[in-house]
Parts: C-alpha cells; sequence; structure tokens
C-alpha cells in the first residue's frame, strides 16, 4: 500500500503561553496508507480519525463547490478535497492554513473580516423597479457576462494571497469586489448610487494594484482583477461621464 | 465594524485618476527631457546649453508640467504606499493634508528654482 | 486587524509564484526611489539659481564623474522600468490585456534591459573617451 | 443564554428560505448553523428546479398540473396529492422570485429563463444555471438573506433541542469557533438540516448530510416517516461517488455497458437514459450483476463524447472539472466511469404542508422532513423546490404560531436542563476509558448499509444487516471522546453525529425490512411487485432507547391520481 507523509501546521489557541513561547505553533508530521486515491481531505480525515483527534480543520461539500477546505498546500492555494495527492509529486506534503490570516485553530483561518467585508459591497441585487408578473428578460449575451464571477465559492484564497489586504487590513479585498463586480454586471441590477460609495474608494477598488495574486491562488480559476478593473472604469464612466450603470 | 471605515474613505477616483494622467504626462515629459539632456547634449552639459534651452518657451511648458505632474505623482505615489502600511481614519486625512503642503511648497521651491533661468 | 491578530497571523512564503506580485513591487521600489530622487534634483537643480552659472558648471563636473554616471544608470533603470510597467499597469486600467499580465511583464523587462543596455553602452564609453 | 423568538437550525436552501419568510412577518428569527450558509450541501446540486414555466419549445403546453402528474406517478403514488399540488402550483411563482432576486439562470436566446428535459417529466421543465444550480440559488438565497438582516450564528452546531413540557423552546448548541455550549431560547424551532446521505458509505452528499438534525427530533419523540425510502442516483463518480447531474443525460448522454449496448433501451424503451432515478438505477446494478459492467467490473459509463466540446464547455462545465479532478477523466475525450450512489432521503421528520410536526414549537423543512412530496422516489429537480417551497411555508406558519402566543409562553426561562444534560453527556463521554472507537463504528455503520439496503433488498441480507446495525447501536453507548471541549472540536462533533446517525440507519434498516412489497426505489427481490391492498401508507419510526424504532403506519393523501402502474 503506498503512503503519504503529511506534514502539518498546528496552533492551538489554548496553548497560547507554552513554555517555548510559539502559541503552540508546530509542525505534526504524519503517515498515511492509501489504497489508489487520496485526496488531501481525505488524508486529513484519516489523521483525525486514527492518529491526532484534535486536528481541526473545516470541511462540508468534499466536491469543491462549498469553499470551506481553501489551505495552503505544499506552498500554493488549494482546496484540500480538490488535491489529489498523485498531484504533488513525492515528499511530504506540507499543510498549512491560508497565510496572512488570523488563525482559529490548526487549519482553520478566522473569517470574520473576510465575510464582513463581503456584507458591505451589498452583495444583493437591487432594484427600483416594480418587478415584472413573469422572469425579467436576460440576453444569453448578457448572461454570459455573469459567467465568471458567479462562480465563486468566497473559500478566500484570493483574499489570503492579495498583499494589499496584508498591508492594511480595512481593503476590501478581491472577492468582495468580485460581488460587487457579478451585480453591478448583472442587466437585472438596477442600482444608481447605492452600490457605487461602497466600492469606489480607498479600502475598495484603489486599493487594488493590479498585483493579480488573486488571479493565481483562486482554486476556480476566477480572475478577480478584471472585475476590479471594472469597476474602477465604471466609476469613473458613471461620476465623470455622467453614464448610466 | 468596517462600515465606518468605508464611509469615512470615500472618494479616491480623483486621485487615481490624476496618478493615471500625471503618469502619461511623465513618460511623455520624462522620455523628451532625458533625451535632451542626456542623450543629445551628452558632454556638453553646462550653464548655457541649459540656460539656452529653458529659455525656449516650449521647454518652460515642459518643464512646468513636468515640475507640477512630477512632484503630484511622487508625492501621492508615496501616499498610496503610506496606506498600505498602516494610515487609514484620521491619520489618512492627516497624511494628505500633510503631503499636499508639502507638494504646494516644493512647486513654489521649484519654481522659485526655474525663475532665474527663465528671466536670464 | 489588531496586532495581536497580525502576531497570530501564519506568514507563509511560496506567493511569488506569479510574475504580477514582482512586476507590483519593482514598480513600488522603483517609486519610491524615483520619487525621493526627484526632490533631491530639485534641490540640486535650484542651487544653480542660488548659485549662479560658475558653481553650476563645478556641479556639472562632479555629476559627470564615472561614480555619479553609473548612479545615474541605476536611476534610470528604475526610470525605464517604472515607465515601461507604468504602462503595463495603465493598459490594464483601460481593461486592455489583464489576462496576459505575465506576458506584459515579461515583455517590460525585456524592453528595459534592451534600453538599460543601449543607456549603459552610451554611458561607459563617455567614461572611457574621456578617461579618468 | 441568547434568545430569538424564532430560531431555525441549519442555513441551506429551506432553512435560509424559512428565516427570510419569517423576517418579512416580523419575527425575531435567527439562524443557526453548522456552516457558513453559503457553504451548506444546497450549493452542490447540479441539474436544476422544476416549474412548469413552458419556457422550452417542446413545453408550451406543460402546466402544473402535468408537473404533479410526473411527480406523484414518479412517487410511486406514495406521495401526499395535496402537498404534491401545492408544490407545482407554487413552483412557477418561486422561480420567477428567485429570477427577481437575481438567480443567475441560464437562458434561453429570447431571455427566458432555460429549461432541460430530466428524469421522469413529460416536458423538458428543469430550470438550470448551466450545470451549478443549487450553488446559484444558494448564494441568492444568502445574499436575501444578508439584505433582510437575519442574524447567522455561524459555525454553531445544533446537539439538541430543549423540550419543555411538550413544546419546543429553543436549542442547545455548540459555539465551534470560541468554544463551549450555549442555550438558544425561543418560542419555536425550525429544523433545516438536510439529508442523511452519510449513512451510507457510497453517497455523494457532503460530509455535512448526516442525519443529525433528524435525529433531534426523533430523540425528542417526533415520527421520522418513509425512511426506508433511499434514492440511488445512477450516476455518482466511480471512486468518490461525486454527482454527474442528471442533466448531463438531459443534454442527451448515454449510459453504455461492456458490450458497448445503450443498456436502457432494454427497461425503459421510451424515456431511455431519461427513466426516473429508481429504474435507472436498478438497470445499472442488474446489468452489473449480470457481468456487463465494464470489464466485468462494478461500473458502466456515462458517455458524453458525442454532446462534442462546446456543448459540453458551455452547459456541462462543471461536471467536466469534477470528472477531471476527481476521477481523472476528461469527459469531451472519454467515457465517464459511473455507479449508483445514495443520493437523497425520501424520507425525514413527519410533517404537514406547513412544516408542522407533532410537536407545539417544532417545524421542519427541507431535505431532513417528509410532507411528503417525493413519495417513494423523487424526480431529479424537485428537491430544490421543495426546500425553497416548503421553506417558505414552514416560516410562515412558525411566524404565525409565534404571533399567536400569550405573553405568559415568552418569557418563561427554560432549557437550562437540556444545557446541563449537554454538558454532562460531553464529560462522561470523555470520562470513559477503553471505550470504543467511533469511527470504527462509524464505518462499519455506512459499509453495512451500503452492502444490505442497497439498490436491490432481499429479507435475509437485511435481516443480517438489521442484527449488525443492532450490534453497533449497543456499541455506539460504550464511544470514548479523546478531546473534550476546546474550539473547533471535530472529534467532539463527529462523535455527537454518530449517535444520530446510528439511529436513523436503524430507521431505514428496521422500515426496509418490513416494507414488504416494492415501491419505487425500495426494490425487494423477493417482493417484486407493488402491493396497494397493504402498503399504500406510509411508515411512521418512533423512537425506542434501547433497540430498534417502534413502526406505525399513516395514510397517504390521494386525490387527483388514481394509483396506475408506472412504465417509461
Ligand atoms: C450532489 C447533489 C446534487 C443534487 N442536485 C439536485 C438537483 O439538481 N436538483 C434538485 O432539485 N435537487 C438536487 N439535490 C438535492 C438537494 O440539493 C437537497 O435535497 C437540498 O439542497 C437540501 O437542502 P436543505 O436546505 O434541506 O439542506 P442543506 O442544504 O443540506 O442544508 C443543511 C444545513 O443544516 C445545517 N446543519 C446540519 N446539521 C446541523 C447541526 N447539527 N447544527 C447546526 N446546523 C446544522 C448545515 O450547516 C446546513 O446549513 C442534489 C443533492 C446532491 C447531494
Ligand atoms: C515615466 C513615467 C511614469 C509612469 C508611466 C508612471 C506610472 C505609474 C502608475 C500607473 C502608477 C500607479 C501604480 C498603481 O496604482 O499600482 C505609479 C505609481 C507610482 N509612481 Fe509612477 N510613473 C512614472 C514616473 C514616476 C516618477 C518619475 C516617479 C517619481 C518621481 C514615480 C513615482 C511613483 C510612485 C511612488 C508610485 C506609487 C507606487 C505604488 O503605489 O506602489 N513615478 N506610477
Ligand atoms: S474569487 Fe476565487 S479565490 Fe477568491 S473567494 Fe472566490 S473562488 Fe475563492
Ligand atoms: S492580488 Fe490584490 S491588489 Fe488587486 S489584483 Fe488581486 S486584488
Ligand atoms: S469541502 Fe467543499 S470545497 Fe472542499
Amino acid at each position: 500500500m503506498p503512503e503519504a507523509t503529511f506534514r502539518i501546521k498546528r496552533h492551538n489557541p489554548e496553548k497560547l503561553d507554552d513554555q517555548n513561547g510559539t502559541g503552540g505553533d508546530r509542525y505534526d508530521e504524519f503517515t498515511v496508507p492509501y489504497e489508489s486515491s487520496l485526496t488531501v481531505l481525505e488524508g486529513l480525515f484519516y489523521i483525525q480519525e486514527a492518529l491526532d483527534g484534535s486536528l481541526s480543520f473545516r470541511y462540508c461539500c468534499r466536491a469543491a463547490v462549498c469553499g470551506s477546505c481553501a489551505m495552503y498546500i505544499n506552498g500554493t492555494y488549494r482546496l484540500a478535497c480538490q488535491t489529489n495527492v498523485r498531484h504533488l509529486g513525492d515528499g511530504p506534503i506540507t499543510v498549512e492554513p491560508m497565510p496572512h490570516m488570523p488563525v482559529v485553530k490548526d487549519l482553520v483561518c478566522d473569517m470574520t473580516d473576510f465575510f464582513a467585508k463581503y456584507e458591505t459591497v451589498m452583495p444583493h441585487i437591487i432594484r427600483n423597479s416594480a418587478p415584472p408578473e413573469k422572469e425579467i428578460m436576460q440576453s444569453p449575451n448578457d448572461r454570459k457576462k455573469l459567467d465568471m464571477p458567479v462562480d465563486c465559492i468566497l473559500c478566500g484564497s484570493c483574499y489570503s494571497s492579495c498583499p494589499s489586504v496584508w498591508g492594511e487590513g480595512n481593503y476590501l479585498g478581491p472577492a468582495a469586489l468580485l460581488k460587487a463586480y457579478r451585480f453591478e454586471v448583472d442587466s437585472r441590477d438596477e442600482a444608481r448610487k447605492e452600490r457605487l460609495p461602497r466600492f469606489d474608494n480607498e479600502r475598495g477598488s484603489y486599493r487594488c494594484h493590479t498585483i493579480t495574486n488573486c488571479v493565481e491562488a483562486c482554486p476556480k480559476e476566477l480572475n478577480p482583477t478584471e472585475a476590479i478593473q471594472w469597476l474602477k472604469g465604471a466609476a469613473v464612466r458613471r461620476r465623470l461621464l455622467g453614464r448610466a450603470k | 465594524m468596517r462600515q465606518g471605515v468605508i464611509e469615512e474613505s470615500a472618494g479616491g477616483m480623483w486621485l487615481w485618476l490624476l496618478q493615471r494622467v500625471t503618469a502619461v504626462v511623465l513618460i511623455l515629459g520624462l522620455s523628451a527631457h532625458i533625451v535632451v539632456t542626456h542623450v543629445l547634449n551628452l558632454g556638453e552639459l553646462s550653464y548655457d546649453n541649459v540656460a539656452g534651452r529653458l529659455a525656449m518657451p516650449f521647454f518652460v511648458v515642459v518643464d512646468f508640467a513636468l515640475l507640477g505632474a512630477g512632484i503630484f505623482h511622487a508625492l501621492n505615489g508615496l501616499r498610496m504606499v503610506l496606506l498600505d502600511y498602516g494610515f487609514s481614519g484620521r491619520s489618512q486625512t492627516m497624511l494628505s493634508w500633510g503631503l499636499f503642503a508639502f507638494g504646494v511648497a516644493a512647486f513654489g521651491y521649484g519654481t522659485w528654482a526655474l525663475w532665474p533661468w527663465l528671466t536670464a | 486587524m489588531s496586532q495581536k491578530d497580525r502576531e497570530t497571523a501564519n506568514v507563509g512564503a511560496g506567493l511569488w509564484k506569479g510574475a504580477g506580485m514582482w512586476a507590483w513591487l519593482f514598480h513600488r521600489v522603483s517609486g519610491v526611489v524615483l520619487a525621493l530622487y526627484l526632490f533631491a534634483h530639485i534641490w540640486v537643480i535650484s542651487r544653480g539659481a542660488a548659485t549662479g552659472a560658475e558653481g553650476f558648471n563645478t556641479m556639472f563636473e562632479t555629476l559627470e564623474s564615472p561614480l555619479f554616471i553609473v548612479l545615474d544608470l541605476f536611476l534610470l533603470a528604475a526610470v525605464v522600468y517604472h515607465g515601461l510597467n507604468g504602462i503595463r499597469v495603465l493598459l490594464f486600467d483601460l481593461g486592455v490585456a489583464i489576462r496576459r499580465q505575465k506576458t506584459l511583464f515579461w515583455a517590460v523587462i525585456a524592453a528595459s534591459v534592451v534600453i538599460m543596455a543601449v543607456f549603459a553602452y552610451i554611458s561607459l564609453s563617455f567614461i572611457a573617451s574621456h578617461g579618468a | 443564554m441568547i434568545y430569538h423568538e424564532l430560531v431555525i437550525v441549519g442555513g441551506g436552501l429551506a432553512g435560509l428560505r424559512a428565516a427570510i419568510e419569517a423576517k418579512k412577518q416580523g419575527i425575531d428569527v435567527a439562524i443557526v448553523s453548522q456552516v457558513w450558509p453559503g457553504r451548506s450541501h444546497s450549493g452542490a446540486a447540479q441539474g436544476g428546479v422544476n416549474a412548469a414555466l413552458a419556457n422550452h419549445p417542446e413545453s408550451a403546453d406543460d402546466t402544473w398540473e402535468k408537473h404533479a402528474f410526473d411527480t406523484v406517478k414518479g412517487s410511486d403514488y406514495l406521495a401526499d396529492q395535496d402537498a404534491v399540488v401545492q408544490m407545482t402550483k407554487d413552483a412557477i411563482p418561486v422561480i420567477y422570485e428567485l429570477d427577481h432576486a437575481g438567480c443567475p439562470f441560464s437562458r434561453f436566446d429570447d431571455g427566458r429563463i432555460a429549461q432541460r428535459p430530466f428524469g421522469g417529466a413529460g416536458y423538458p421543465r428543469t430550470c438550470y444555471g448551466a450545470d451549478k444550480t443549487g450553488h446559484y440559488m444558494l448564494h441568492t438565497m444568502v445574499e436575501q438573506a444578508i439584505e433582510a438582516r437575519v442574524p447567522m450564528y455561524v459555525e454553531w452546531f445544533v446537539a439538541r433541542l430543549v423540550v419543555d413540557d411538550g413544546v419546543c423552546r429553543g436549542v442547545v448548541a455548540y459555539d465551534m469557533v470560541r468554544g463551549g455550549f450555549e442555550l438558544f431560547q425561543a418560542e419555536a424551532v425550525v429544523i433545516a438540516t438536510g439529508g442523511a446521505g452519510r449513512v451510507y458509505s457510497n453517497s455523494t452528499n457532503a460530509i455535512i448530510s448526516t442525519g443529525y438534525g433528524m435525529a433531534m427530533a426523533y430523540h425528542a419523540g417526533v415520527a421520522l416517516k418513509d425512511l426506508e425510502f433511499v434514492q440511488f442516483h445512477p450516476t455518482g463518480l466511480l471512486t468518490t461517488n461525486i454527482l454527474m447531474t442528471e442533466g448531463a443525460r438531459g443534454e442527451g448522454g448515454y449510459l453504455v455497458n461492456d458490450l458497448g449496448e445503450r443498456f436502457m433501451e432494454k427497461y425503459a424503451p421510451t424515456a431511455m437514459e431519461l427513466a426516473p432515478r429508481d429504474i435507472t438505477s436498478r438497470s445499472i446494478q442488474t446489468e452489473i450483476n449480470e457481468g456487463r459492467g465494464i470489464g466485468g467490473k462494478g461500473y458502466v459509463h456515462l458517455d458524453l463524447r458525442h454532446l462534442g466540446a462546446q456543448k459540453i464547455l458551455e452547459k456541462l462545465p462543471g461536471i467536466r472539472d469534477l470528472a477531471i479532478h476527481f476521477e481523472g477523466v476528461d469527459p469531451i475525450e472519454e467515457p465517464i466511469p459511473i455507479v449508483p450512489s445514495q443520493h437523497y432521503s425520501m424520507g425525514g421528520i413527519d410533517t404537514d404542508m406547513d412544516g408542522r410536526t407533532t410537536m407545539p414549537g417544532l417545524y421542519a423543512a427541507g431535505e431532513c422532513a417528509c410532507v411528503s412530496v417525493h413519495g417513494a422516489n423523487r424526480l431529479g429537480g424537485n428537491s430544490l423546490l421543495e426546500t425553497v417551497v416548503f421553506g417558505r411555508r414552514a416560516g410562515a406558519a412558525a411566524a404565525q404560531y409565534i404571533d399567536g402566543l400569550d405573553e405568559f409562553g415568552r418569557s418563561a426561562a427554560v432549557g437550562e436542563e437540556a444545557l446541563a444534560d449537554v454538558r454532562d453527556r460531553v464529560r462522561s463521554l470523555a470520562n470513559r476509558e477503553g471505550g470504543e472507537d467511533p469511527y470504527a463504528i462509524r464505518a462499519a455503520m455506512a459499509s453495512t448499509m451500503k452492502e444490505h439496503f442497497g439498490v436491490f433488498r432481499e429479507a435475509s441480507v437485511m435481516q443480517a444487516g438489521l442484527e449488525t446495525m443492532m450490534d453497533l447501536k449497543a456499541r455506539v453507548t460504550n464511544v470514548e471522546l479523546r478531546h473534550a471541549g476546546g474550539v473547533f472540536n471535530l472529534d467532539m462533533i463527529r462523535t455527537f453525529e454518530l449517535e444520530g446517525m446510528v439511529d436513523v440507519a436503524l430507521g431505514i434498516a428496521a422500515g426496509a425490512l418490513a416494507r414488504t412489497e416494492s415501491r419505487g426505489s425500495h426494490a425487494r427481490t423477493d417482493f417484486p411487485e407493488r402491493d396497494d391492498a397493504n402498503w399504500l401508507e406510509h411508515t411512521l419510526a418512533l423512537y425506542e432507547p434501547d433497540g430498534g424504532p417502534r413502526l406505525e403506519a399513516k395514510a397517504v393523501g390521494l386525490g387527483m391520481f388514481e394509483p396506475q402502474e408506472r412504465k417509461y
């Protein structure tokens, strides 16, 4: 039976006052046997069940749609459930929580700020006219504009990877801005001035320096940079040229 | 939590836009500047040479545009860098005004420095 | 984020895989260097106003010493990279070629190298011809 | 102690819709969920959601009556017809409501919501957003809840209900991020915790679909209905059981055996690959059992190659990604190896059309509830529909119930006992020594359910399975907890879950053994015929602390459609 070695970064908030003062931080190694295929998430479950019950990580769908299990695996952002050990080559598999995020425990990051920022961009459709009796018509071309942004699973990889977020915790970050874009480009959205001030400022779109780490990090291969650039342009078109949305 | 910060930092489009506009001015102006002073005039840098060039109205315009655009672009650029390292809310406002004042002073000083050339 | 949170934040390496990160870092560093230089430059020029023709020409002589020419080259490299990458950023701002950012980055690097080679050739031959 | 008038357990589609409805009616409502609501299992749904919009060129004369008929026929006549009528009628406004809320449905050229054919439906009436319909609907619903400012307790694991004098008055929950248990007092509770797929080892469900919510109601004395009806989806990926949507066949995919035959023509000559799931799964299983699986092994192929790259990329991009990432197969170039996999629990907490249970103050909606609209077999695309239709109704009914309470009921402090009880339970679990390993029991349970209560069932096999399950149940009382307390304690959560899972699994086992007929998904080789004379009735399972459940019968709501033979 093949085996995989997992090197897992541990952090336990309850051991903050450890004698060595590392805040309970360390790397633990585990050996995980498997048959023909093993995803990193399955490996983590094996460890939690058989080797160390105190291991913590997020999980839910195990099919790469819920965004729970984004982690830093061998130095890259990945969804643990979508990463098979056969993709990782030989040698130990280093599993760490997403960098530059506060850690709750082990591989679980604190997502409070991430979701709070998501909520500030008014992540919902805004309509000012009475709804039609049936559906709001939308051409396939207009619908196509949504293809990219609606696939976001809010996993936080992009947010964790963005240097503009690290530097100053108030930047909304790529995921929230991608969400603002998702509604601003929706032909059914009728927002006029409502959402604009939420992103059109230096905690919003202008804080993005087109670093594109977010694009590299996104496990869904989305392109937040493109969305943010569109938002900057949209603000200029609306404020300066007086265009409607 | 973030709401307050968001509202405080309303605006930003103008500075962003001006950073782009000044960038365009700089790329054109600097190319001209470098070519003229360092390539065509290499080995002939001297007071008279520079003075002669500066007396031409075209270069007056170019140099003032460069001075203004450069100062704005540099200071706003520095501001953007500093914003990423901890300036927000009130300290952001103070930083912006501080740099603005410095920019005006630098522009004044630059003008004063250029003056003798223009009138020479 | 509070200080304590930052301390418990887990800082990792290996985020440097996308060219965009390097492009930005170089742009930022060169930008800061140029900004600081600009104010030095204004001050230097203003010496001309203060000291008149004579002092100005002595200053130029210093500036044409090999040391300063080499320093000048570094400065020029900063301007060239910053300017070219600035054009790359401006293109993104127009919504152009965002998905080809890596290719553009390498184009910026290549163009910078070529331009700098030309300048270096001119400058070094200047140093050579004037002797030390 | 935290107080809200209404507590909704679960932030999937059903829970969110219930919360939004109650909020609209002015109720102080909060959602308590084990995961951030947008990560709920609803987001994994792929294929689509049914409504007789008549947008498809071939469905111009589609009506809700036809939708109702297909649903009832699909259910093998075990569905309650009044509930089906309600759901199929509501379907149309519900889809428009979702569209108005911004749900990014795919579109036809004329700008109307696109529809595709689905199994067991007479018309193409399944509305979809590529092959990510659940993800789109779930995010839309989360956005609506955020706009409505519904408070959400995210990453709180609900451990038990608070029952005071026969009335449900709140829950006790574990705060995963900060640690510790907390009492939620409420006037009413809606359970919307999703399905129980994980009691099987070959499930398409999320890892958190453990049926623990069902077990909470069950333990509190509320009956679970029709548990034996477990849907096996024909097309789960071979190694991981991750779902390949029915939409893949809706778009024209073939099922092929080792001989290269489209074997469905033997079993459902007209509907072919688009027969209902129970029939298709049985057909695949028969092919496998008779040695015509690929290479004689235990799987067949889902072949999409003839659809062409463009159609696959446009209509089934998610399926392609999943097949590539999880099976190493690109559907554009190769057929996908698939097996029938546990997919859906038709059964669940016994409720009426308004989500009411027999316990005052306790409501349920979504997959954890059994209204019943799916009867013995659910049609694809009806479950997403169920979550929003009955989520809304449960929210409204709970709001109305709360409005009708007198002030005295509101202020009484209850639940301290339940809180202490949960804390004791953790302590005693942790203090046990040399106890059973909960994960060994979990694994044994899941494989027993797969082997003994799968697509085809038979008395002697089930009897053996039931005995194993009874054994496991006895062992559960001896499990030992290695880590108590702390934050994000998976050991504790998963041990809690196990206790519920074993009881739900036992309910499935007992119901399946007792039902001596074949109906819908429940296919017995020893009783191959449907037996309307004796078994046109629901099964109710009532919790008994020791041993298996007590089974009772409940009448089926008939009406518009007379039971007849199912042919496709
Ligand atoms: C792979 C797959 C594809 C599907 N595709 C389709 C389709 O195409 N069309 C269709 O109609 N149906 C489909 N279904 C079925 C449908 O998706 C589900 O039945 C439906 O989404 C269930 O929704 P729900 O709101 O009831 O529960 P869920 O979405 O499962 O939500 C459960 C919620 O309860 C919470 N919860 C659970 N336990 C606890 C606890 N103890 N404490 C606190 N919170 C708890 C969870 O956090 C979660 O928020 C599919 C199902 C699967 C598995
Ligand atoms: C040659 C023409 C120039 C062009 C085309 C140019 C372009 C740009 C652009 C587009 C930006 C914005 C980057 C962003 O938002 O991420 C920028 C930033 C900056 N520029 Fe320039 N620039 C030029 C010259 C200069 C000069 C001469 C200086 C100094 C005097 C300078 C200093 C800066 C600084 C400090 C920044 C901020 C860097 C950062 O935020 O990381 N630039 N430049
Ligand atoms: S954009 Fe990509 S990386 Fe960012 S949250 Fe969405 S899915 Fe994750
Ligand atoms: S990494 Fe950050 S700076 Fe912009 S392009 Fe992406 S958000
Ligand atoms: S568990 Fe859902 S994305 Fe990995």
